[in-house]
């Protein structure tokens, strides 16, 4: 809760402290105030709170993964270097929708109220709207705005429509009463609330860009500038994801079969469609779109398991993609400002000759994507697919994600040889900032120890 | 019944043993490391001396182990190979049989050695070959020596190794080449015959070693002609097939000639070649209780004799000639086994390592003469200018011809005596090859002494006689090919007389509790015996007289090649075109279905497969990119649309 | 005088349900069939505002506040959706001058 | 502890030589190299080959309340397969002194890095570890042979880098299935350590199905046919020293993961399916063999050759007898060696003559004997003739496979038969005849390239003729193995 007023607090310091002629203070600032939060945050730690009439629990689960959201968005924001150099860009405001979108981000971890969950996607999405098109004079931004805007309110829709069929079915929006209303007897209630629990479990989808509902998440990832896509691949994914298990884990567990076969449906489907879509993709930034979308499929895939090992194996998950994405759409970042824009992997040709530092940290991020080991991925891969077999019908699955990961490592690897076995041509040097190369670098640490001592945080739900 | 002791505890002795293939071993690490950096005197020295000082050593060991009751031994060194119940020790078995081939392999091979000091003096790698040589009597002393069938392996593939290193001496000729290969891709061909034996005999008697083996087969229950008998003897004599050259893995010896003729005399007539006798023969209480088996050999036998036989009355190069005699000869030794008449075979063996070493040192002490040359159609006349050569030719060739008092008399003429009573047709098929052996023998002895001289002036200029160190060996040979027959004089002549006979008799201990009746001493009629003996005689004086009329008396020549031949002589000329048959149905074969493996299979369908998945998943993506048109209101219908079916499938379907 | 909610349930249930189903199903077809961002963007107001038909009955039959809260909440962020998304459509039309869905299409595959 | 003395030195040697810039870097990994080696000598020292036990045992808690542990240790067969990599590695790195590779810190730095990962296979009794390490051995393997690879290195070491981690993702799959099917430790739930999957009594059609699993992970990194295709490619394209890796060591990962975790762990879908397996090798001993004999280019020739003795060591191994299984053992030894000198010697004719086309070469023998000397005995060796290391493993693999079935062993023979024709026609190729315009400068070894050699054809030599030296360290660990199996 804290964090939270903190956040709003802070945002809001941040915008008058935009007014300043310098932006240099803006980002170490944002950074001590989200140090602060995170600091905040850890307090919550075994010390379960309510606010607001049982609306809002920070428990353990909140604060993990506020904490990977926190953590994700501070290792994100040194990749501002190229707004703070420019003029005209309105960094101030930035930060601080970053800094509002993070308070909607918590709520969707610590929502214990449907309402709480709405108006937390709504906070993080709106911002998320705005930040899409932050490059007014890019078409491009523009219509990634506009396409996440359009599809994202259009599911808002959907969403409300399915907490309206839900509250109509059991009379409550607070999630532990919906997982205690025994609603099944009733025949006309029950359509409803199955309708209702659908028509959310697909908005939520939506928001975790699984498919079928994915289809904005490459072209508005593709469009937004990549500052944001990262906060968009990371805390949006993982605040959406937590969201959806906490979801189901509490209002929806009785009601399993119900939406058990859609869930898996939608898993596969995402599986399949993120990483077959990502082989062909001659950019890198939509080639991690793509993969973003299979990511969201294994992270999906302990929502199938739904038994004891889910919880932990989708914080480990979330933490290491997002570190890993960090990474990745980190060095994109670097990688396209330097060159002007192209995202494509001829644009990483010869990385490794040009900047080995970066070339490598590209490499411990595809690998960690690609789940092989030295690298936290493999072992989030490990406990998903441990998650799943531990319910002993579901092998199949596994073996078909099993496949898929190797579809996987197909275009990761891609990147890789870009960087180094191709030759650099005309790619020059690319500059690199002092706090990116440390965001880097803590980055690399942390993917390749918990890729090699995972049980520093595998265990801590 | 000899047992065989075990083990040996004289380290003195064992040390001896040892040094009997030790000494060419370091020969050939000597002479091999200093090929270019040694004098060539140093090399013969070492060369020679080694092999000289392992016969010296075995003569001692001879005498040792006569002097001592003449009981079998083992000498233990170390444990080989030990896995489970599978022990192979790395030791020696001196036994009759053992010393007898330890005593020729070295005894000839020494005189070989000698040879090749002169004849190899002026080859710029006269270390390399000495080298060679050096290592091949190590490895056949290995194979000879070794107590144990995979010590018997050892040797015999490592004098397979040998015959390829030395038939492709001279390696800058792909032909050599191309003819060691075969040589060796043949012994191999059978090495695995005899590799499954030794792994039948080991699961059939839980060891390889002799002692126990034999042992074992002695106290064997399955009875005669078991099937695992017949196999275990079968799969060996596969083996013998391919290193002593017997059909259907006898092309290789012709081509073999292409190697310097020491080794030929050496390696390709007299000791290598034979290792699949002393393979039967150390086995033979496998092979009594086998008797299906022997008649396999007999008849295989007898078959590559009459072949190779009528091979050799049509070929021009001296070598060749004396290469397919060679074939014939071992045919005539693998029929005398398959009547079980191992003595006799044995007999021949001693007699023909004798008269053949012989005869090829003479072809070479001529080729020498002659500047290289090997047609004999070019050749004659050469006993004025070669008069020890063409006096030891003739001794030899008379041996071999069976004309009484040379060594190949008392061994053939025993030989055919056990075919007679055992099969009459075989006996007859026996007596045609001897007809024709006398008549190819002559024939060349003719052409090639006799006559005028029919080469180049160049070539007649540069002939002389061979060196001492070359004509020595010549008539060392020579004599004993005049008295090697001595060692088995036959019955008829007077009881207990056959040496040889009552020196291995104990080596068939084992065979006389297996099968008592089938090594049974040979009891004829002496006047039956009397009349084998001089039909043979006479059928050999027919083919000299027959040869000498063509040859001498009409002069006739052997046409020149690419002369239209009639249609037998064109067969027979070209070898029955055997290795053009194989090729057509081997190897042509093997080469189309390595391509075949390689281009269609590996290429096309496996790797196929592997690629079309990958093709697969790119054309899937691609596929599924059309999806991503980039237009909202198709996005938002797909989504709807999935909506809907989500719902529709809960509802209805679910 | 009837309460609201009172009034409210003088109409069956199963009224509002549909009725706002339609309102809503109305507002997805709109969405599908138009290609004026603006008019889009009102349809998908007119599936919000569906739903807030149906959480005031479901409220009034249930008799519990927390549903009409609700629509103030669902309201105000319709309102926030509004600034934002007229801001963006303001935006692009400044770039394309055309406010036409099917000019944006630079992003795809 | 020495154990992760072995495990962890050669990274750490490689963070040092990552340090280093220029020529130097090569030397220090040599060094490194030699210590890893002196390490794994002593550890022979203290190792008690009379015992099966598992030696020097480390167990820690790696995912703490899961029960997976950093459990390494070594019994007789590890430690022949560290021995093999520990004395290989200084050899292999000695043997790119003369070429100057581009970037020689990240190059040598990389084969260090890989050594560990190596070890690591070879000592890990962790399944979810062992997984860990396999992987971790792949990747520097992927950019030494992607980065100083030929010209078309980039599709082939792709193919190759995709197709073994498919296929050791099915071996993930099947660890996690395993795993959960342990009962529980006084720790965690479940337990992922060797012993506990060699306690787990599965029913015989999961057995049967998690066999292929794993056979799939294992056959394709041997690579047993009908898996191989990634192979001939890889080998050809890569430098000499990640061909030397792959072939020498690497494939003995398969091998040793057959032998760890497949045979001990699933017996009766071993069971089921060995004669399958069986039929495979001894199709890809013919296969290998055949192919080979029409090659053109000397390394593609090795690499299906290498097919060919990879599918004899896998059937011995699959016959589950002893000979087999010991037979396997030792044969990994010798394959290692062999092929490492001569893909070298193929190597050092490459930097002579700037070909490995057959046709090309020719009468090299007359200007350098000895190369002629090694290439001969290490094609002997290769060929298994009697005396050398080849023969012995040969011999009782195909004691084995006769023991299982005479047919099968009879076929399995040709290898005796095919490997003579191949490996001749390419020596005759190569060394005899006359001389090529490539070969007329021709230059004998030099003091770098004979020091890599002799300790090679020493080896030859040694196991040759005393292989019981190596036949004891594994016989009791092997003897355990047969008794999990038939248990």
């Amino acid at each position: 809760m804290t964090s939270i007023i903190l956040l709003s607090v802070f945002g809001i310091v941040n915008l008058f402290v935009g007014f300043l002629k310098s932006k240099k203070i803006l980002l170490p600032l944002a950074l001590l105030f989200l140090i602060v939060v995170f600091g905040v945050n850890l307090l919550g730690w075994n010390n379960t709170q309510t606010y607001f009439n049982n609306m809002l629990t920070i428990d353990n689960y909140a604060v993990a993964f506020t904490g990977i959201m926190v953590l994700t968005t501070l290792l994100i924001l040194p990749f501002s270097q190229s707004y703070i150099d420019a003029e005209d860009e309105n960094l101030a405001e930035y930060y601080s929708l970053l800094l509002f979108s993070l308070v909607g981000a918590i709520m969707m971890v610590a929502y214990e109220n449907l309402i709480m969950l709405f108006i937390g996607i709504e906070i993080l999405s709106i911002a998320m709207y705005v930040l899409a098109g932050s490059n007014k004079r890019s078409l491009r931004s523009n219509e990634a705005a506009l396409k996440y805007f359009l599809m994202g309110s259009f599911f808002t829709g959907v969403l409300l429509f399915g907490i309206v069929l839900i509250y109509g079915a059991t009379g409550t929006f607070d999630i532990t009463e919906i997982g205690a209303a025994n609603v099944m007897a009733d025949g006309t209630m029950n359509t409803m609330f199955t309708m209702g629990l659908l028509l959310l479990v697909i908005g939520i989808s939506f928001k975790i860009a699984a498919a079928p509902f994915h289809f904005w998440t490459p072209d508005v990832y593709e469009g937004t500038p990549t500052f944001f896509t990262t906060f968009m691949a990371t805390v949006v994914k993982t605040a959406g994801v937590a969201a959806f298990y906490k979801l189901m884990n509490a209002a929806f567990e009785g009601s399993f079969t119900s939406w058990f076969p859609t869930v898996i449906a939608i898993t596969v489907l995402t599986l399949v469609v993120g990483n077959i879509g990502a082989v062909i993709q001659p950019s890198v930034k939509r080639m991690l779109a793509y993969s973003s979308i299979s990511h969201a499929g294994y992270l999906l895939m302990t929502l199938v398991a739904f038994n004891d090992l889910s919880e932990n194996a989708i914080f480990f998950y979330s933490l290491s993609y997002a570190v890993a994405s960090v990474m990745s759409f980190g060095v994109l970042k670097l990688v396209e400002d330097a060159r002007e824009g192209n995202q494509s992997f001829a644009a990483f040709n010869g990385l490794g000759k040009t900047n080995p530092l970066l070339a490598f940290v590209m490499t411990v991020s595809m690998f960690s994507l690609a789940g092989i080991p030295l690298t936290a991925g493999f072992f989030g891969k490990l406990f998903v697919f441990s998650a799943v077999i531990a319910t002993g019908n579901l092998t199949w699955l596994v073996v078909l994600a099993v496949i898929l990961a190797a579809v996987g490592i197909y275009y990761y690897i891609k990147v890789v040889i870009a960087m180094y076995m191709q030759p650099a041509g005309e790619n020059t040097k690319v500059p690199v900032s002092g706090f990116a190369a440390l965001v880097l670098i803590i980055c690399t640490i942390l993917t390749i120890l918990f890729g090699i001592a995972p049980g520093l945080v595998s265990n801590m739900l | 019944m000899q047992e065989i002791v075990m083990p040996f505890n004289n380290q003195a002795m064992a040390l001896l043993c040892l040094l009997i293939p030790l000494l060419p071993l370091i020969g050939f690490i000597v002479n091999g490391l200093g090929n270019r950096k040694l004098a060539k005197g140093m090399v013969s020295l070492i060369g020679c001396g080694t092999v000289l000082a392992s016969f010296l050593i075995s003569v001692y060991l001879f005498v040792d182990f006569t002097a001592n009751g003449s009981r079998a031994y083992t000498v233990d060194f170390y444990n080989w190979i030990s896995v489970g119940d599978m022990q192979i020790g790395f030791s020696f078995l001196i036994d009759q049989l053992t010393l007898l081939m330890m005593l020729m392999v070295t005894g000839i091979g020494f005189l070989i050695h000698l040879y090749s000091a002169g004849y190899m003096s002026h080859d710029e790698n006269f270390g390399k070959f000495f080298a060679f040589i050096n290592l091949f009597m190590f490895s056949m002393l290995l194979l000879v020596m070794g107590s144990n069938y995979v010590m018997m392996f050892v040797g015999w593939e490592g004098v397979g190794l040998c015959s390829y290193l030395l038939i492709g001496f001279w390696n800058k000729n792909t032909n050599y080449n191309n003819a060691a290969k075969k040589a060796f891709v043949m012994n191999r061909i059978g090495d695995l015959g005899f590799l499954l034996g030794i792994f039948l005999i080991f699961i059939t008697f839980g060891s390889v070693s002799y002692p126990q083996v034999f042992a074992e087969a002695a106290r064997y229950t399955g009875g005669i002609d078991s099937t695992v008998m017949i196999a275990i003897t079968l799969l060996l004599f596969v083996g013998a097939m391919g290193k002593s050259a017997q059909i259907p893995l006898f092309t290789w010896l012709p081509d073999a000639m292409a190697g310097p003729t020491p080794v030929s005399a050496l390696i390709h007539a007299a000791t290598m070649v034979t290792a699949g006798i002393y393979m039967v023969l150390r086995s033979n209480v496998l092979y009594v209780l086998a008797p299906t088996t022997m008649e396999v050999i007999a008849i295989v036998g007898i078959a590559t004799a009459l072949l190779a036989a009528t091979i050799g009355l049509a070929q021009n190069d001296i070598k060749k000639v004396l290469a397919y005699s060679t074939v014939s000869q071992l045919g005539y030794m693998f029929l005398a086994l398959g009547v079980m008449a191992f003595d006799s075979s044995i007999f021949h063996v001693l007699t023909h390592a004798f008269f053949k070493a012989l005869l090829f040192l003479g072809a070479g002490s001529v080729i020498h003469a002659m500047s290289n040359e090997q047609d004999i159609r070019y050749m004659g006349g050469l006993r004025k200018y070669l008069p020890i050569t063409f006096l030891t030719f003739l001794i030899g060739t008379l041996a071999i011809a069976g004309i009484p008092p040379f060594a190949g008399f008392f061994s053939k003429d025993e030989l055919l005596a056990h075919v007679w009573e055992h099969n009459k047709l075989m006996w007859g098929l026996g007596l045609l090859t001897s007809f024709m052996t006398s008549f190819y023998m002559f024939r060349l002895v003719f052409l090639t002494f006799f006559g005028t001289f029919r080469g180049t002036e160049a070539q007649k200029s540069h002939l002389h006689e061979s060196p001492i160190s070359m004509t020595l060996p010549l008539i060392v040979l020579a004599i004993l090919s005049t008295i090697g027959g001595f060692l088995g004089i036959p019955a008829v002549f007077g009881e207990n007389m056959h040496l040889l006979q009552n020196y291995l008799a104990p080596i068939y201990g084992y065979a006389q509790v297996a099968n008592a009746a089938a090594v049974a001493p040979l009891h004829i009629e002496h006047s039956t015996e009397w009349m084998l003996m001089g039909i043979s005689v006479a059928v050999a004086v027919v083919a000299i007289i027959l040869a000498y009329v063509m040859y001498v008396s009409k002069k006739q020549v052997p046409a020149a090649e690419g002369t239209k031949l009639s249609p037998i002589h064109n067969l027979i000329y070209n070898k029955y075109y055997i290795d053009e048959l194989y090729n057509a149905i081997i190897v042509r074969p093997i080469m189309w279905l390595s391509s075949i493996f390689h281009k269609v299979f590996d290429v096309v369908i496996v790797d196929g497969v592997v690629n079309g998945v990958g093709k697969f998943v790119v054309q899937s993506s691609r596929t599924l990119r059309f999806a991503q048109s980039g237009a909202i209101g198709f996005y938002i219908l797909i989504m709807v649309v999935s909506i809907a079916l989500i719902l529709f499938l809960n509802f209805f379907i679910g | 005088m009837n309460q609201i909610p009172e009034i409210i349930r003088t109409v069956p249930l199963e009224y509002y349900l549909f009725f706002s189903t339609a309102l809503f199903a109305i507002g997805v077809i709109g969405v599908l069939t138009r290609r004026n961002a603006i008019i889009i963007f009102m349809c998908v107001e007119l599936m919000l505002n569906a739903v807030n038909v149906l959480l005031t009955a479901l409220a009034s039959y249930r008799g519990d506040a927390t549903g009409q809260v609700f629509v103030f909440f669902i309201m105000a962020v319709a309102a926030a959706e509004v600034c934002v998304g007229l801001a963006i459509i303001v935006m692009i039309y400044r770039n394309i001058r055309s406010t036409d869905v099917q000019l944006l299409n630079r992003l795809k595959w | 502890m020495i154990t992760a003395l072995l495990l962890f030195w050669p990274a750490l040697a490689a963070l040092l030589v990552l340090l280093i810039k220029g020529q130097g870097a090569k030397k220090v990994a040599f060094v490194a190299a030699l210590v890893e080696f002196a390490i794994a000598i002593v550890a022979t020292t203290g190792f008690d080959a009379a015992s099966g036990a598992t030696q020097f045992e480390l167990n820690l808690p790696w995912v703490e309340n899961a029960g997976i542990g950093f459990h390494i240790g070594m019994d007789g067969i590890s430690l022949l397969m560290v021995l093999l990599t520990t004395f290989l590695v200084p050899l292999i790195i000695l043997s790119a002194f003369k070429h100057d590779y581009k970037n020689p810190n990240a190059f040598y730095a990389l084969i260090l890095f890989m050594q560990t990962g190596l070890i690591g296979v070879f000592v890990a009794l962790d399944a979810f570890l062992f997984y860990f390490f396999w992987e971790v051995a792949l990747i520097p393997i992927y950019f030494i042979a992607a980065i100083w690879g030929g010209v078309n290195r980039i599709p082939v070491t792709f193919k190759f880098f995709v197709y073994t981690i498919f296929g050791s993702l099915f071996m993930l799959a099947a660890f996690v299935y395993l795993y959960f099917q342990t009962g529980a430790t006084e720790l965690a739930a479940h337990s992922s350590d060797v012993q506990a999957f060699y306690q787990l009594a599965l029913s015989a059609e999961s057995q049967s199905w998690i066999f292929w699993f794993l056979f799939i992970a294992f056959a394709i990194k041997m690579p047993v046919f009908p898996f191989h295709t990634w192979q001939p490619d890889t080998y050809t394209e890569s430098p000499t020293q990640a061909t030397m890796l792959l072939s020498g060591i690497m494939l003995k990962m398969g091998i040793y993961g057959v032998l760890r975790w497949l045979l001990p762990v699933v017996p009766m879908g071993v069971s089921q399916w060995d004669e399958l397996v069986l039929i495979l090798s001894i199709i890809g001993i013919v296969y290998g063999s055949v192919i080979a004999i029409r090659q053109h280019d000397l390394k593609r020739l090795i690499a299906y050759s290498s097919i060919a003795h990879v599918g004899l060591i896998a059937a011995g191994i699959f016959t589950l007898n002893e000979q087999g299984l010991q037979g396997g053992v030792i044969q990994m030894l010798s394959h290692g060696i062999n092929v490492t000198g001569l893909f070298f010697i193929i190597e050092i004719i490459y930097r002579r003559t700037n070909t490995r086309e057959i046709t090309s070469l020719g009468g090299i023998t007359q200007n350098a004997k000895a190369l002629s000397i090694f290439f001969m005995i290490l094609l002997l060796g290769s060929v298994a003739l009697p005396l050398t290391n080849g023969f012995v493993g040969e011999f009782l693999l195909l004691l084995g496979v006769y023991n299982y079935n005479a047919w099968f062993g009879a076929v399995a023979g040709l290898t005796i038969i095919l490997s003579s024709v191949y490996m001749l026609r390419m020596f005759q190729g190569v060394m005899f005849g006359t001389k090529s315009e490539h070969t007329e400068a021709f230059t004998d070894l030099t003091f770098n390239e004979k020091a890599v050699l002799i300790p090679l054809v020493i080896m030859v030599f040694w196991i040759g003729l005393f292989p019981n030296t190596f036949l004891s360290i594994s016989e009791p660990a092997v003897g355990n193995l047969l008794n999990i199996i038939n248990r």
